[in-house]
């Protein structure tokens, strides 16, 4: 762990610091325009991807990831390993279930049951997103 | 005038005293990420169960005022990683100042999202059972407003929490405690600083821009 | 052999298509687990008398097995392991895929009571009628919380979500009576939650049906609790609303939350409401019933002790149906996920 | 050796006398007193747990209603399983073992953040006081895994209960940062990662799981109570919300859980495995990874707890076998500590007979897991008696006895004074025979289809129950015995030399009890631990 003391060094991390603020603030502001235009899918894409450059700014940078090799480095990714487990499972679940399982997506509920006849025209009619 | 650090009794030398403070903020902020994971799964999973829903919850919300938000809680993260370079190099004045500017964002973060929620509450968009927002009416409409108040109202409290840690040590900063061998204090101050704005960095788009 | 370890395992009798296989893996895993633990303990008996300290300042060799032997501790036992999990997810998505030309019946789970309804016939509580040899679906769902129906002697358990529904399916081999019971906690009476699935020989089945279809058979088996749409007279919230105009309930109370001489009913169940002299109370069914035998025990702040006492005029069914209406009153908020009717799901094959 | 009227322990200087003013213990950092405080209030909750218990198997020994109604019934089993999980079986051996045995083995003069280890003590005792109002006010009736909707709806009191829990995770998440950060930066000199005591190992791999996991259940009982107060519809299908994402929350935590009760357990075995058959353990690396390995791929296996309850066949089929992954790390360790003793030269005392219980319940409770996770098994095992049969295994059979085999072992150094060998044998054979009588019979009922928590139940079970319940006092009784002699052997014991066992741990080279700081000086680490190649210096007079 070199230990940050020469005058020198000190002066590159403030500049660094006022770097990755500015840098920071653009992307907070392109990624505020970016939402304003409708892309589609490619607009979570983008937000992801911007959101994702300034986290790893703010980590590597201001939290000195960059400099601090080892251990903090693995308890920061175990961290993010395990939010992906727990997504991911649960994810997977929510759309492998059985459809029925899952909440009502369409706001009109399905028409009740009573006569018979309701029985055979439902049948068709039933289409699960 | 800034005493040599002595490392408390057990440990072996200041360095590894520093290294262990260190790791030990580090694996607190790992379950300040699980805290949120668990949040987070729940906004994916309504998410796709009521894509609409969410849609439209997110362009009704002020992306406006959130990119404020932000940017107010940018210029916080670097003005507490300012205090820790000047802790570095011995001012603990101007460490000091960092410190109370980082205090004053939390402050004006927290006061820019009570008016938020104020709108919220003016208009009806709230949890559960006291939802009776009328414009959307989509299945799972107040659900997404159930996520949106988890999620910021418990980022809210690491904020204002945040924000009494950042006056605590701008307090010992003047009065001149930390030197560029003593500044675990704020160094683990500043780490929590900024996992608070690393949660917000990934909170603005998810609620405010995807659509 | 089948017969003999299942009765040396306690296990109820195989009543169902898949009950003898599920069974099967379940001896091979016993049976495993049981040579496995007593070699453990008799390798470690017979190590403690081949190797006791002979003297106190015995020392050992430094032993440090080959990797051969940590393979094979990894190995083997992975092995019976993964084997296990292929036969059982095999056999699990066999339980829980049910067959396209399958009977369906829907399971309507209420706090501490099953009531079954029949897609296009009967419906009845506390026992679900099937023909033997032809496979019938179960819609699950429960008006409340979780509960689990759980029939030992098919082998078969599955959750029954409230507002959602989830499937199984099972195929009785034989005629006769095989005890449900409720597997997840559901409150107080979670162990009384009986029912009892009667297998009919296919033809005295469908003769069954067909009578209760026509509704000619005078007695319905075991409580008629009809569904929410059957007419008015076995209906229990309409019954309690015309009991409560009978009863003048109307004069102070309202349904639409407007204030007037008693508490209004709309939302009032679960409501906590703070008393006369101190103290709360949470509104629910056993408040509201002595409320109407004795009003005077516990007056809501606010209102003046007027109300008069129903002790023997209401009986207790008719309270019940009141308090099936007033629990029927909720605000209706703008958008809510109301728990479905039954819906037909085409079976996936 | 029975117990004799001692004479005094020569009045040497150590952590207990060294200062006695109740000041001293209340604001003490010195780990070795946080070890004995915690001692003290984990006994006591596993008193109080066992009460419970006790009571349950009273009121189950006939169909009926035999003393008590069905809310009392179903209030003492939550209570029961709260008090037994999160306030005895967690901290059990960490805080109390890890506390105690940690700093000494690394050679270390006290944990990284000595101050932090007193707060997590009085962040227990906070969470204890709330959960114990909560049980005079009457306790919540849901069981300990406190399933949505019910436990969001029931008008039992919820949240004093969720509270004490939510506030008792941060005692655990404290002590895992401590002893993650002790190990990693507090190791003495020559003190390499692979001469670590395998006990030191299955500590680490504890605060693993205790720092990842417990969040987790903090944010659960968060959102329970939110749900429980406000009912915003996070888990409430009628407002759209979904009773299964409360089951994944609640069973990520969960899972890891029970890997932070048997984890620790498996450390003590490990090391008394050693000293008793005195020789080294067998296969160094593969118990040592194989603790990490439990405590990462613990993880993957939730669940298999939901195979029944609407969740996915993808998401079964996965986590069925990921769960056979996880068992593999047990197998290798039980197959290691039988390998151990080839080759060695065994005494039976207390510990090695709770060695032998272990090893046979670890084996018999692990494969009855396994049998549960085959997804095809669980459908008609889940939620029945051979399920609670299966885990009691687990948390009594195994993770208690590895306390009682530590707390053996450990007596002499920690208080200087050796326990009576013979009343400890009656009471070591006493335990496993109830054990046996208490919960074998349980695996049938489940079989025959008993469902779990149920307050009556149908006639055929009543043979089986009434086995169950007097198993379960003789257990009881086994504990009494111990009990007893055990607080007679502070005062009565024979004084014990500094190595009584003539063991090559780590722990042994102090004196016992040990000063207040450890060690004069620093020992230096240079051989493996458990090395028994060379004679022992000190012959073990216990013998």
């Amino acid at each position: 762990m070199a230990e940050v003391t020469a005058q020198g060094t000190h002066h590159r991390a403030a500049t660094r610091y006022a770097l990755t603020y500015v840098g920071l603030m653009v992307l907070t502001i392109t990624t505020f325009l970016f939402s304003r235009v409708d892309l589609g899918i490619g607009s979570v894409a983008i937000a992801m991807g911007i959101a994702i450059t300034k986290s790893a700014l703010v980590v590597l940078i201001f939290m000195q990831l960059w400099e601090h090799r080892g251990s903090p480095r693995l308890a920061f990714a175990t961290a993010l390993v395990w939010l992906a487990l727990l997504m991911g499972f649960v994810l997977a679940d929510v759309h492998t279930r059985f459809p029925l399982t899952n909440p009502d997506r369409n706001p009109i509920a399905a028409p009740a049951l009573s006569a018979p006849s309701a029985e055979k025209t439902r049948a068709g009619q039933q289409s699960e997103p | 005038m800034h005493p040599e650090a002595i490392a408390e009794s057990h440990f072996s030398s200041p360095e590894v005293q520093r290294h262990a403070a260190r790791l030990g903020m580090w694996a607190f902020l790992a379950t300040e990420i699980l805290l949120f994971a668990g949040l987070f799964v729940g906004y994916m999973e309504y998410r796709s169960l009521y894509h609409e829903s969410f849609v439209q919850g997110g362009k009704h919300l002020d992306a406006v005022l959130a990119t404020i938000e932000t940017a107010v809680l940018i210029t916080g993260s670097f003005a507490v990683a300012m205090a820790h370079h000047y802790t570095l190099t011995d001012r603990n004045g101007r460490a000091a100042v960092g410190l109370l500017i980082g205090a004053a964002t939390g402050i004006a973060f927290l006061a820019l999202h009570g008016v938020e929620y104020v709108t919220h509450f003016r208009e009806g968009a709230l949890p559960g059972k006291y939802y009776t927002f009328p414009e959307i009416r989509t299945a799972g409409a107040s659900m997404f407003f159930t996520v949106y108040f988890l999620l910021t109202g418990l980022h809210s409290l690491h904020v204002l929490a945040g924000t009494g840690v950042l006056v605590g040590l701008a307090v010992l900063a003047a009065r001149g405690t930390f030197s560029h061998q003593n500044y675990s204090a704020v160094e683990n101050g500043g780490l929590y600083w900024h996992l608070v704005d690393l949660i917000w960095i990934f909170l603005y788009p998810l609620l405010y821009l995807i659509s | 052999m089948n017969e003999f370890l299942r009765r040396v395992l306690f296990l109820p009798e195989q009543a169902s298509s898949l009950a003898r296989q599920v069974d099967q893996l379940h001896y091979f895993v016993i049976i495993t687990t049981l040579v496995m633990s007593t070699a453990v303990g008799l390798t470690a008996l017979f190590f403690f008398v081949r190797f006791r300290r002979r003297s106190a300042t015995q020392t050992t060799r430094h032993l440090q097995p080959p990797v051969w032997v940590e393979a094979l501790f990894i190995a083997v036992p992975l092995g019976f392991f993964l084997a296990w999990v292929y036969r059982g997810y095999h056999d699990f998505l066999l339980l829980t895929t049910p067959p396209s030309n399958s009977m369906d019946v829907y399971v309507m789970a209420k706090q501490w009571m099953w009531k079954f309804s029949y897609p296009d016939g009967p419906n009845s509580a506390g026992v679900l009628r099937v023909p033997a040899n032809r496979p019938v679906r179960l819609l699950l769902t429960s008006r409340d919380v979780i509960h689990s129906f759980f029939v030992p002697a098919f082998r078969i358990k599955r959750d029954a979500l409230p507002g959602r529904y989830t499937e199984t399916w099972f195929e009785a081999l034989e005629p006769g009576h095989y005890p449900v019971y409720c597997a997840e906690f559901c409150g107080t009476n979670h162990s009384n939650m009986l029912a009892e699935v009667v297998v009919m020989r296919p033809e005295e089945f469908d003769s069954w049906l067909v009578e209760q279809r026509r509704g000619r058979v005078a007695q319905q088996d075991g409580s008629q609790t009809p569904d929410e749409d059957l007419s008015a007279l076995t209906n229990p919230v309409r019954q309690g609303e015309q009991l409560a105009v009978r009863y003048g309930c109307f004069k102070c109370h309202t349904v639409d939350g407007s204030p007037h001489i008693g508490p209004t009913w709309l939302d009032l169940y679960l409501r906590r409401e703070a008393l006369e002299g101190g103290g709360t109370v949470i509104a629910d069914e056993t408040y509201m019933t002595e409320s109407m035998m004795d009003p005077l025990a516990k007056v809501v702040r606010g209102f003046n002790p007027v109300m008069p006492s129903f002790k023997g005029r209401l009986s207790g069914p008719e309270a019940a149906a009141i308090v099936e209406f007033i629990k029927s009153l909720r605000s209706e908020p703008l958008e809510q996920a109301r728990s479905r009717r039954p819906v037909y799901e085409p079976i996936r094959r | 050796m029975s117990l004799s009227a001692a004479e005094a322990a020569p009045p040497t200087r150590n952590y207990l006398n060294a200062e006695t003013t109740l000041r001293s213990w209340l604001l003490t950092t010195d780990h070795k007193r946080i070890g004995v405080m915690y001692l003290v209030m984990i006994l006591i909750s596993l008193f109080v747990g066992g009460m419970f218990a006790l009571l349950l198997r009273f009121e189950l020994l006939t169909p009926g209603p035999t003393y008590i109604d069905a809310i009392t019934y179903n209030r003492f089993f939550t209570l029961h399983g709260i008090i037994m999980v999160w306030f005895f079986l967690i901290p059990s051996i960490p805080s109390v073992f890890g506390n105690f045995f940690l700093p000494i083995m690394l050679g270390a003069r006290d944990v990284a953040f000595p101050r932090l280890n007193l707060a997590s003590v009085y962040i227990y005792v906070i969470g204890a006081a709330f959960t114990l109002g909560a049980m005079i006010h009457g306790g919540a009736d849901t069981g300990w895994t406190f399933y949505t909707p019910y436990s969001s709806t029931t008008a039992t009191t919820v949240t004093p209960v969720l509270l004490g829990i939510f506030i008792l995770g941060f005692s655990t998440i404290l002590t895992g940062i401590n002893f993650i950060v002790t190990v990693h930066t507090m190791r003495g000199p020559g003190q390499t990662w692979m001469r670590l005591p395998l006990f030191v190992w299955a500590i680490y791999g504890t605060s693993i799981i205790q720092v990842l996991a417990t969040p987790v259940l903090g944010l659960t009982l968060l959102l329970l109570f939110v749900e429980h107060a406000f009912n915003f519809g996070l888990f409430d299908p009628a407002r759209g919300g979904d009773p299964l994402l409360f089951q994944h929350l609640f069973w990520f935590y969960s899972h890891p859980a029970v890997y932070i009760m048997i984890l620790p357990g498996m450390g003590v075995i490990s090391e008394t495995v050693s000293c008793f058959a005195r020789k080294n353990i067998l296969s160094y690396k593969a118990v040592a990874y194989s603790s990490l390995g439990i405590a990462f791929v613990g993880f993957f296996t939730w669940g298999h707890h939901m195979f029944v309850s609407g969740q996915s066949n993808f998401d079964s089929g996965a986590f069925g076998v990921l769960s056979m992954f996880v068992a593999i790390f047990t197998s290798i360790k039980v197959f290691t500590w039988v390998g151990t003793m080839y080759g060695g030269a065994i005494t039976f005392k207390t510990p090695f007979a709770y060695i032998c219980g272990f090893l046979f319940f670890l084996v018999f409770g692990g494969m009855t897991g396994i049998a549960v996770a085959t997804i095809s098994l669980d459908v008609h095992w889940h939620d029945t008696y051979f399920v609670v049969a299966h885990f009691h295994f687990i948390m009594v059979g195994a993770a208690l006895m590895a306390f009682l085999a530590g707390l053996h072992y450990w007596f002499p150094k920690m208080f200087g004074r050796s326990y009576p060998e013979g009343w400890g044998l009656v009471a070591a054979s006493l335990i496993i025979l109830g054990f046996n009588a208490t919960f074998i019979p349980q695996f049938l009922l489940g079989n025959m289809g008993m469902p779990r928590r149920y307050y009556n139940y149908p006639e055929k079970f009543q043979t089986l129950h009434v086995a169950s319940s007097a198993g379960a006092t003789l257990l009881f009784f086994g504990f009494l015995i111990i009990f007893i002699y055990l607080v007679l052997a502070l005062k009565y014991g024979q004084p014990a030399g500094d190595n009584p066992w003539g063991s090559r741990g780590f722990e042994w080279n102090t004196s016992s009890p040990p000063l207040p700081h450890n060690f004069e000086k620093a020992p230096v680490f240079d051989r493996e631990p458990h090395d028994y190649t060379t004679p022992v210096l000190e012959v073990s007079h216990a013998s």
